[in-house]
């Protein structure tokens, strides 16, 4: 039965989607819905106002500029719970509308081990069993839902400090650096491929389509699923409409 | 806090100097003052590190003076005092040069015994006791300390204090009083007139201004005289003498208002 | 004072006005003068009411008695010179400022009928007046000229006299005076408990 | 005190008992930790509670309340037994060597000879020395039989039989032996619940300083109410004084016993005697037998009594001189030769007026109105319920105070129904006193030293000087008598009252007049100096009985003499180190700062202690001289073999109080408290005090163990609040913000107590809320066998203030729970050791 | 004491840039002696303290003990602590310590404190908190090995006893030194009071039996500012919880100066792998990519 906040999810998923603008051009794919992005864009400016925040009061003499921002450093400390607070509340229903995309399968270790290739662009084209989404994105996904485990665990305590005793402040101030640390690591990879390493992302979480020429090459098995087509037998087809259409350029 | 052995002499004049500079800056209206009262203070310095001979014990400190070294350092306070000092004591600076040696050992010696450490001519009282303080600081301290003393005088050379002092002790501030002969501190008591000495707390009033912070007049209205007072609870980095030179603007309200001090301090006040 | 009065010789003369005695331009000095804000303090020494020590203590107040000025009592240091606390104090001898300066304090006289539940003003002589008649009536009524012996005892007792502990001796006199005039017998003191 | 607070300074050894002087006078127990770090000095500390004085205490033993004469007897017992005292001291400074008169019997069961159990009095009469040549005839017959005829009060042999050699069975050494050889380490044990090797061990340390009677060292008692508030305190107090007149401490710098009074101006108030047995300067009151002047100053004047070769001044033999002048002081003119200088006019008292029987008049009708200047009866108690009750039947009560107290409200106070406030009909009039800071005068401290204070500041908004109120009721009362007349006007109208101002007396004035001055020329023969009429005396050697004189209290001569107010000096010198501090104000009597200062040195005048000289006798000068004024006769050559006791008739120190000086006999005896959990292991048949008085009012209820009061109670104060004062003040509620009660935490497990609890002491008479504070500071202890308990109340809460008025108190006053039990002597009652119940609110 | 220079700074909290006095060995070194053997409890340093820094009256609560609170207050700086203790040997001592900050040589909070110049170290021992750099991260509380620094839920800032570093700069003594009757608190340069310290020691090892007795400065943390003379220096837990071996919390001294800058490091790392890659990688564009045409001159990017 679904808990509360997933009935909750459900009630304003309908409701943003209602309002939200999703304009589906010809060849192009449904990726993410008006929710998903509306989410998405949520903890994606809290968790930046909470990195910056953090990490103004993390190393303030590396990062003074960051605490004037926020009105110094007293308000800084002030704000950054909070914002801790909305990013894991909006990643939190992220999480209800994504779990079940987000099951790990075999296909997801698979492509794990072939990581190297991935990331030596050998491949022109994913392997078939790339579903929605594809084993990196997953890891991050239970990477990113761990990490707001731990913040909101050991951010509270670090909030409260006379409830909870020295020994656990001085604990969960390491395991909150640590989380922030692997989560620093995780965003520049996240904005990296979803903007400039792998062209055409970008508008999946603005638009929420992309073209099918990126679905049956990042996401072959979701392709497959949506339009029933044979992404290989796409991808072919595409490149010979492209030799023609490139040879009538050359000749010109 | 009795200076028995005291810091080393150049120390001791050293603070003196650093407090007029800092003193200077912070009170514009007492600058003039207290640069001419720096150079005086040098000159100090350098007469007391020289002199340092020891006591020969023989009673009374007044007479243990070297009255023959102190002349032999006149000339060097005239040239100071004409170059640095106002235009009124430049010219005596000059007036005095030109008598002989014998003249300066005979304003010395009488300023030395008088006891009360002024005659009538202000400047040859200013040359003697700048040139005797220095001499007779050094020796003060050969003399023991009576922890049970508690006169007017000072117990070294029965000079007259020149000024009063609180400093810190418990919940509250002990009275000492600093002899304008020898500088010498020794322990006062509290709410007395150390001249006629009225004890009625209505006859001694304390008159403090907030610029003036940590020095104020104790006055006192049967015999009309007042002594300047540092209190060391409120700046404990105060120096006596110098933080009483410079607020010399105390000096003129208790004039104005009929106090008169027992002896001017070393700059006239 | 071992200082002779007569051999002084007061200065009195600090400088002719615009220069110092050494020739100091006093212009500056003088200007400064006239904005000075002077305050008038007055230190008393007192004894501190608490216990049997008698700690010394320095009530420092501000307020120029001529002008008629109520002093205020600024400061309560304790008194250096004092033999025995050597200007120490204890927790309650260094609060005494609170306890000469308290808003609890009773400021006007006031009086209970008989029956009333509450206090009620009444001017001090009305207040004395009462006093006075209703205790002449009780010495009257019951004044013990003779004893049951036919001795002269000339007792008061049914008017008790209880003073205080930190009653000075000067007005424990003026009780034992005023009191045994009376003849009053139940006379007594924190002293005995 | 004898000696005086920076004396302290130069003791080697301390017994700390009855008194918590490092809470209750910190500044002064300064004095304490500067021996202790200086002199090395021991500490002792003897108390029911561990205080904060204990804990910086070298030893501390825990003893039950009450039972303070059972140890200090046992340190007796040790003393004589190792011979722990010096000879020459004892022999020729106390009168150890004296013989007691045939008939005196100790009290083997509980009572000295003379007992009378329906009147529950002494005879004293064989409480006394015997005469040389007594054998031949008894120098006063007196029959047995109930005395018809009033007769005369034994007095004192003038030529006393003595034994130098201590051997005598009836001499008072041997006496003192005998009584106190029943305080074996055993008994002392079974009374006071001190392990007996511990008790061994501090009575080893404390008279230590007297191995084999080397003179060197000096030990000192220091004691406060803890000792007094009890029904044998005077006892208490005594057996100290025995103690150290054994040890041969008294008069010696760092010696002396030293009572540490409770607040500003005690000792002034008792020196004043604004209590109803004494007049100023500690003269007796007259009682109806005597008639006239005469017959009252042959009762009150002592007359020498002593070995024929020994001298002695016996001081008080210049009380006519003394009570002559305080006449004179008392009525001025009016007081004539013919009219017995005023002598009739003054009050003659039969029977005791003491605080705990005026509030028993009171509630029996008989006192119907009080004035309190400065004293909250209602918190002081004792069994103050009663007091409220008293208050309620009272015509009127003139209260004077600065802080809304608990007396001036008794009609209000917590349980009072509008109903029953509506049946109070005592008129109350609250009239605003003056601060300490508001009014001048002068206070005394423990250590005898009269200080001037002078005022700072006016008293606020409408309040007037205490003595400017007690002058406009007087002069009103005075006015009244000069119109309509009534009974006896004359001491009213007649009483000298020719200040300046009458309405509101300089207390300068007043301080004059106590000092004293010449009416006429009088002349000091020995020093044959002359003191003009109308000049200030110099001393009590002035005063004369023949009404030249007048002083308000003889003590007090010489304190503003012509040279000016010795009280307003503030000379902190002390040249001799000792602490005299001789030019700081000035110390009754005669500016002596260690009193019986001619016992610090030996037989031929040369102190014991050559490190610390006091006074010495100078044979150039064929005089007395020092750093401290002797307190003795000038010129009297140590040859003559004068004591150094100048105020006793015997002119020594004594261990053996002759005929009835103090009521419940010569010796002390241990007696148990009035409510008491055991009967007296010593002698069960007489358990309690004979003559301690109790209180038959119906109020007066006092609990015993098999009513279930089985917990021992004693009340005390703290560091950071000053009786019912500082209530009022933020900085000392913020300290000590509630009332407690200490329980010990073996009874708090019993009964499953945890810290902070509201807890009920209940006693025979009211109860007392307040919360636990459990402490491992009070253990149990075994007293006869029985495994017993205390607890202790601090006594600073009440009804008004500022916790109470917030509602944080349960408004019970601490003296609701202690019983109205007196002491036969000081009338003191019994605040600490009396029996309470303890249960959970 | 005349402390020429006013207060010159040896270490700041969370600075960047280099300190004027850091490293410099301190000339001379303030120090306050509690002398707890003499110590009375009478809580007049109490009141000093109280009346000197002006804190208001704050009603406090009945709780077992003569302690005026259960610990130091954010406007509660010295609290004298009472110890009911029995000893092994049966003994039983009340101890009293007037408990308030030890200004360590090398402080905890300091070393905690992450906001810049909101600590800051003297180097005559004084650490002070400076109110207006302070963010309120109550790191210091957890850092402090004696549990003084407290947070205050009005001004969302924590403070401490800055042994009255006004005071000391103006060349008096604090002003809880001042108050106490039995003199058993002392004010001086460190091995003045270190030596006044080990005389008492030798007496009550002497005289009155105390054969632990010692002086508390504990070396663990370097030393500290506020030295003790205790009856049982062996074990000072019984004085009300005075560590035996006072030391900062590993976390924060290890990953404060060593794994924090590591840790951003690494994550750094990340951030250049994701240049580098895009750099020799370049893009995963969507299949079929457009041809690449030829330009001269620029050598062509790697068809796939």
């Amino acid at each position: 039965m679904a808990t509360s906040s997933q009935r909750f999810d459900r009630s304003t998923n309908h409701f943003i989607n209602r309002i939200g603008l999703t304009v589906v051009y010809v060849g192009e794919l449904l990726r993410h819905r008006a929710y998903t992005r509306f989410l998405h864009w949520a903890y994606g400016i809290f968790f930046f106002l909470a990195l910056l925040s953090g990490f103004g009061i993390y190393m303030p003499w590396i990062f003074r500029w960051f605490t004037p921002l926020f009105g110094g450093g007293a308000m800084t400390r002030m704000l950054h719970p909070w914002f801790g607070l909305g990013f894991v509340f909006f990643f939190g229903l992220q999480a209800f509308n994504w779990a079940a995309a987000m099951k790990w399968g075999q296909g997801d270790t698979r492509w794990m081990k072939r990581l190297r290739d991935y990331v030596t662009n050998r491949d022109t084209i994913e392997p078939p069993d790339v579903g929605f989404f594809n084993g990196g994105q997953k890891l991050m996904f239970w990477e990113i839902v761990g990490g707001s485990i731990a913040y909101v665990i050991t951010g509270v305590i670090m909030w409260f400090p006379e409830i909870f005793g020295r020994i656990a402040v001085a604990i969960s101030y390491v395991i909150h650096d640590i989380s922030a640390l692997i989560m620093l690591a995780g965003i520049f990879i996240h904005i990296y491929l979803s903007t400039i390493g792998e062209p055409g992302t970008m508008q999946a979480m603005t638009r929420g389509t992309v073209s099918e020429a990126w679905a049956w090459t990042h996401h072959p098995a979701w392709y497959k699923q949506v339009t029933g087509r044979d992404p290989a037998e796409a991808l072919a087809e595409a490149r010979r409409t492209q030799a023609r259409s490139s040879g009538d350029q050359s000749n010109q | 806090m009795m200076l028995s052995s005291g810091p080393g002499v150049r120390v001791r004049w050293d603070r003196r100097i650093e407090r007029a500079r800092e003193l200077g800056d912070k009170h514009p209206a007492a600058a003039t003052l207290l640069s001419f009262y720096e150079h005086v203070l040098r000159f100090q310095q350098d007469v007391a590190e020289e002199c340092n001979a020891p006591a020969k014990g023989m009673g009374c400190l007044r007479d243990e003076i070297d009255l023959g070294f102190a002349a032999s350092k006149i000339p060097i306070l005239l040239m100071l005092s004409s170059k640095h000092g106002p235009k009124e004591l430049a010219r005596h600076a000059e007036e005095v040069a030109s008598r002989n040696r014998s003249n300066w050992q005979e304003i010395l010696k009488s300023f030395a015994l008088a006891h009360r450490g002024f005659n009538e001519n202000p400047f040859d009282s200013f040359f003697a006791r700048v040139c005797l303080q220095a001499i007779a600081e050094t020796l003060q301290f050969q003399f023991p300390a009576d922890a049970n003393y508690f006169g007017s005088v000072c117990p070294a050379c029965s000079g007259v204090p020149q000024l009063s002092i609180l400093r810190p002790e418990a919940e509250g501030a002990s009275r000492w009083l600093l002899c304008s002969f020898c500088l010498r501190e020794w322990r006062f008591r509290r709410i007395i007139c150390p001249w006629c000495g009225e004890e009625d707390k209505e006859k001694l009033p304390r008159y403090s201004a907030p610029e003036c912070g940590h020095v104020s007049v104790e006055a006192c209205d049967r015999c009309r005289t007042y002594l300047k007072s540092v209190d060391m609870t409120i700046d404990g980095r105060a120096e006596p003498l110098v933080d009483e030179a410079a607020m010399a603007v105390l000096d003129l309200w208790a004039r104005d208002h009929g106090y008169a001090k027992m002896v001017p301090n070393a700059i006239g006040f | 004072m071992d200082l002779s009065r007569r051999s002084f010789l007061k200065t009195g003369v600090v400088g002719t006005v615009g220069i110092s005695a050494l020739g100091f331009d006093l212009q500056p000095l003088q200007a400064q003068t006239a904005t000075l804000k002077i305050a008038r303090t007055t230190q008393t020494r007192s004894t501190c009411p608490y216990c049997s020590v008698s700690c010394g203590i320095i009530i420092h107040t501000i307020g120029d008695g001529a002008k008629n000025v109520t002093p205020a009592v600024v400061h309560v240091e304790g008194d250096p010179d004092h033999p025995i606390n050597r200007g120490t104090l204890c927790p309650k001898g260094s609060s005494l400022l609170q306890d000469i300066v308290n808003d609890r304090r009773l400021l006007k006289p006031q009086v209970r009928r008989p029956g009333s539940d509450h206090w009620e003003d009444i001017a001090w002589d009305q207040a004395i007046e009462e006093i006075a008649t209703k205790t002449k009536l009780l010495r009257d009524a019951t004044f013990v000229e003779k004893d049951a012996n036919g001795k002269t005892v000339n007792r008061f007792d049914t008017l008790a006299f209880a003073g205080g502990c930190t009653d000075t001796n000067e007005f424990n006199y003026l009780v034992v005076k005023s009191m045994r005039a009376m003849g009053v017998t139940c006379l007594e003191n924190q002293a005995r408990v | 005190m004898t000696n005086g607070w920076v004396d302290i300074k130069n003791t080697d050894m301390m017994l700390i008992m009855g008194g918590n002087p490092a809470e209750n006078h910190p500044c002064g127990f300064k004095w304490v930790i500067e021996a202790k770090r200086n002199r090395d000095a021991k500490i002792v500390v003897v108390d029911p509670r561990f205080t904060r004085t204990a804990s910086v205490a070298d030893q501390f033993l825990q003893i039950r309340a009450g039972s303070d004469i059972a140890f200090l007897g046992g340190l007796i017992n040790y003393a004589l037994a190792n011979n722990r005292f010096n000879h020459e001291y004892l022999v020729n400074y106390t009168n150890a060597a004296f013989i007691v008169k045939e008939g005196f019997k100790l009290p083997e069961d509980g009572l000295y000879s003379g007992y009378d159990a329906t009147a529950r009095t002494y005879d004293k009469s064989t409480w006394n020395y015997e005469e040389v040549g007594a054998g031949a005839h008894a120098s006063d017959t007196h029959s047995h039989a109930v005395q018809s005829s009033p007769v005369p009060p034994p007095t004192l042999p003038p030529n006393v039989a003595y034994d130098l050699s201590l051997q005598h069975p009836r001499c008072v050494f041997q006496l003192l032996k005998q009584q106190y050889s029943r305080y074996t380490p055993e008994m002392v044990e079974r009374i006071t619940g001190i392990p007996r090797e511990r008790a061994i061990k501090a009575w080893e340390t404390f008279t230590s300083i007297r191995q084999n009677g080397d003179m060197k060292k000096a030990g000192t008692i220091i004691y406060a109410v803890g000792w007094t508030q009890h029904s044998s305190g005077t006892q208490t107090i005594r057996t100290a004084a025995m103690i150290q007149l054994l040890l041969g401490n008294v008069g010696r710098a760092g010696g002396g016993v030293n009572a540490l009074r409770g607040h500003s101006n005690i000792q002034g108030a008792t020196d004043m005697a604004g209590i109803f047995d004494i007049l100023p300067g500690y003269l007796k009151m007259p009682v109806p037998a005597d008639t006239d002047l005469k017959t009252y100053l042959t009762r009150t004047t002592p007359k020498a009594s002593k070995p024929k070769e020994w001298d002695s001044f016996n001081y008080w033999s210049n009380t006519p001189a003394f009570t002559v002048s305080l006449l004179k002081a008392l009525y001025g003119d009016a007081a004539t030769k013919e009219n017995d200088f005023a002598f009739n006019w003054l009050p003659k008292i039969d029977r005791k007026y003491s605080w705990a029987e005026i509030w028993d008049d009171m509630y029996n009708g008989k006192v119907k109105a009080m004035m309190a200047f400065g004293m909250n009866g209602v918190m002081i108690g004792p069994n103050a319920k009663k007091n409220i009750e008293a208050l309620k039947k009272a015509d009127f009560l003139v209260v004077c105070e600065i802080y809304p107290d608990e007396t001036s409200e008794f009609w209000r106070a917590p349980g009072t129904t509008p109903e029953e406030m509506a049946k109070i009909n005592t008129t109350v009039y609250r009239l605003p006193g003056a601060g300490f800071a508001e009014k001048d005068g002068t206070f005394v401290n423990s250590a005898r030293w009269l200080q001037w204070k002078w005022a700072a500041v006016p008293p606020p908004g409408d309040c007037r000087l205490d003595q400017e109120i007690l002058a406009r009721i007087f002069l009103k009362i005075r006015g009244k008598y000069q119109q309509e007349g009534g009974k006896l006007p004359d001491p009213i109208l007649k009483a000298s009252w020719n200040y300046t101002n009458p309405n509101n007396p300089s207390l300068a004035e007043v301080a004059k007049e106590l000092n004293g001055k010449a009416l006429a020329d009088v002349t000091d023969p020995k020093t044959n100096t002359t003191i003009k009429a109308d000049q200030q005396l110099p001393g009590f050697a002035f005063l004369r009985d023949d009404g030249s004189t007048m002083s308000g209290n003889w003590l007090y001569c010489g304190s503003w003499t012509e040279a000016g107010a010795m009280i307003q000096r503030r000379d902190p010198a002390d040249p001799s180190g000792l602490g005299i501090h001789a030019n700081w104000a000035w110390s009754w009597p005669m500016n002596r700062r260690v009193m019986y200062n001619r016992a610090s040195c030996d037989l031929n005048g040369k102190p014991w202690d050559p490190d610390r000289k006091q006074i010495w006798w100078s044979e150039a000068k064929q005089k007395w001289a020092g750093n401290d004024v002797p307190d003795f006769k000038p010129d009297s050559d140590p040859k003559s073999h004068m004591g150094p006791f100048i105020m006793n008739p015997e002119g020594v120190g004594r261990l053996f109080v002759p005929i009835g000086a103090v009521a419940d006999g010569p010796f002390p005896e241990h007696y148990e408290p009035t409510e008491s959990l055991i009967a007296n292991p010593l002698h069960p048949s007489q358990s309690n005090n004979p003559i301690a008085k109790r209180f038959k009012s119906d109020m007066d209820k006092y609990g015993t163990p098999d009513q279930g009061y089985n917990i021992i109670c004693t009340t005390y104060r703290l560091t950071e609040h000053y009786h019912y004062w500082t209530k009022n003040n933020p900085m000392n509620v913020q300290l000590v913000p509630e009332p407690f009660v200490e329980i010990p935490a073996e009874l708090a497990d019993q009964m499953g107590l945890r810290g902070g609890e509201k807890v009920k002491v209940t006693s025979a008479r009211a109860d007392y809320i307040a919360k636990a504070m459990v402490t491992k500071r009070i253990k149990p202890m075994m007293v006869d066998g029985k495994k017993t308990y205390q607890i202790g109340i601090p006594i600073h809460w009440g009804y008004r203030g500022i916790a109470e008025d917030a509602g944080k108190t349960a408004k019970t006053p601490a003296n609701y729970l202690s019983p109205a039990a007196i002491d036969p002597n000081a009338y003191t009652p019994e605040f600490k050791g009396f029996l309470v119940k303890l249960e959970r609110v | 004491m005349s402390d020429r220079k006013t207060l010159q700074v040896q270490r700041i909290s969370g600075h960047p840039g280099p300190v004027a006095g850091a490293g410099m060995q301190r000339e001379e070194q303030v120090c306050k002696l509690i002398d707890t053997t003499t110590c009375i409890g009478c809580k007049a340093c109490e009141v000093a303290c109280v009346e000197w820094n002006d804190m208001p009256f704050q009603p406090t609560m009945f709780d077992n003990t003569y302690q005026t609170m259960p610990d130091t207050h954010w406007n509660y700086w010295n609290l004298i602590k009472f110890n009911e203790v029995t000893n092994e040997d049966g003994t039983f001592q009340w101890l009293m310590r007037k408990h308030q900050c030890m200004h360590c040589a090398d402080p905890g909070c300091l070393a905690a404190c992450p906001a810049d110049g909101a600590i800051v170290q003297y180097r005559n021992g004084i650490v002070d908190f400076q109110e207006e750099n302070c963010i309120g991260c109550q790191f210091c509380v957890s850092g402090c090995p004696f549990n003084v620094p407290k947070f205050s839920p009005t001004t969302k800032k924590v403070y401490k006893c800055t042994l009255c570093s006004d005071r000391v700069g103006q060349g008096l003594e604090p002003a809880c030194i001042k108050a106490c009757p039995t003199g058993c608190l002392h004010f001086g340069t460190k091995s003045d009071m270190l030596m006044l310290a080990e005389k008492r020691v030798k007496q009550l090892q002497t005289v009155s039996g105390f054969k632990e007795a010692g002086t508390y400065d504990p070396q663990t943390i370097g030393g500290t500012s506020v030295v003790y003379v205790l009856h049982d220096a062996s074990n000072p837990e019984k004085y009300g919880g005075l560590p035996k071996n006072p030391r900062i919390p590993l976390s924060f001294t290890i990953w404060k100066n060593w794994f924090k800058p590591i840790g951003l490091i690494a994550s750094m790392m990340a951030f250049a792998g994701v240049i580098l890659h895009y750099v020799t990688e370049g893009p995963r564009r969507p299949q079929p990519q457009p041809p690449v045409k030829e330009v001269d001159g620029g050598e062509g990017k790697k068809e796939n």
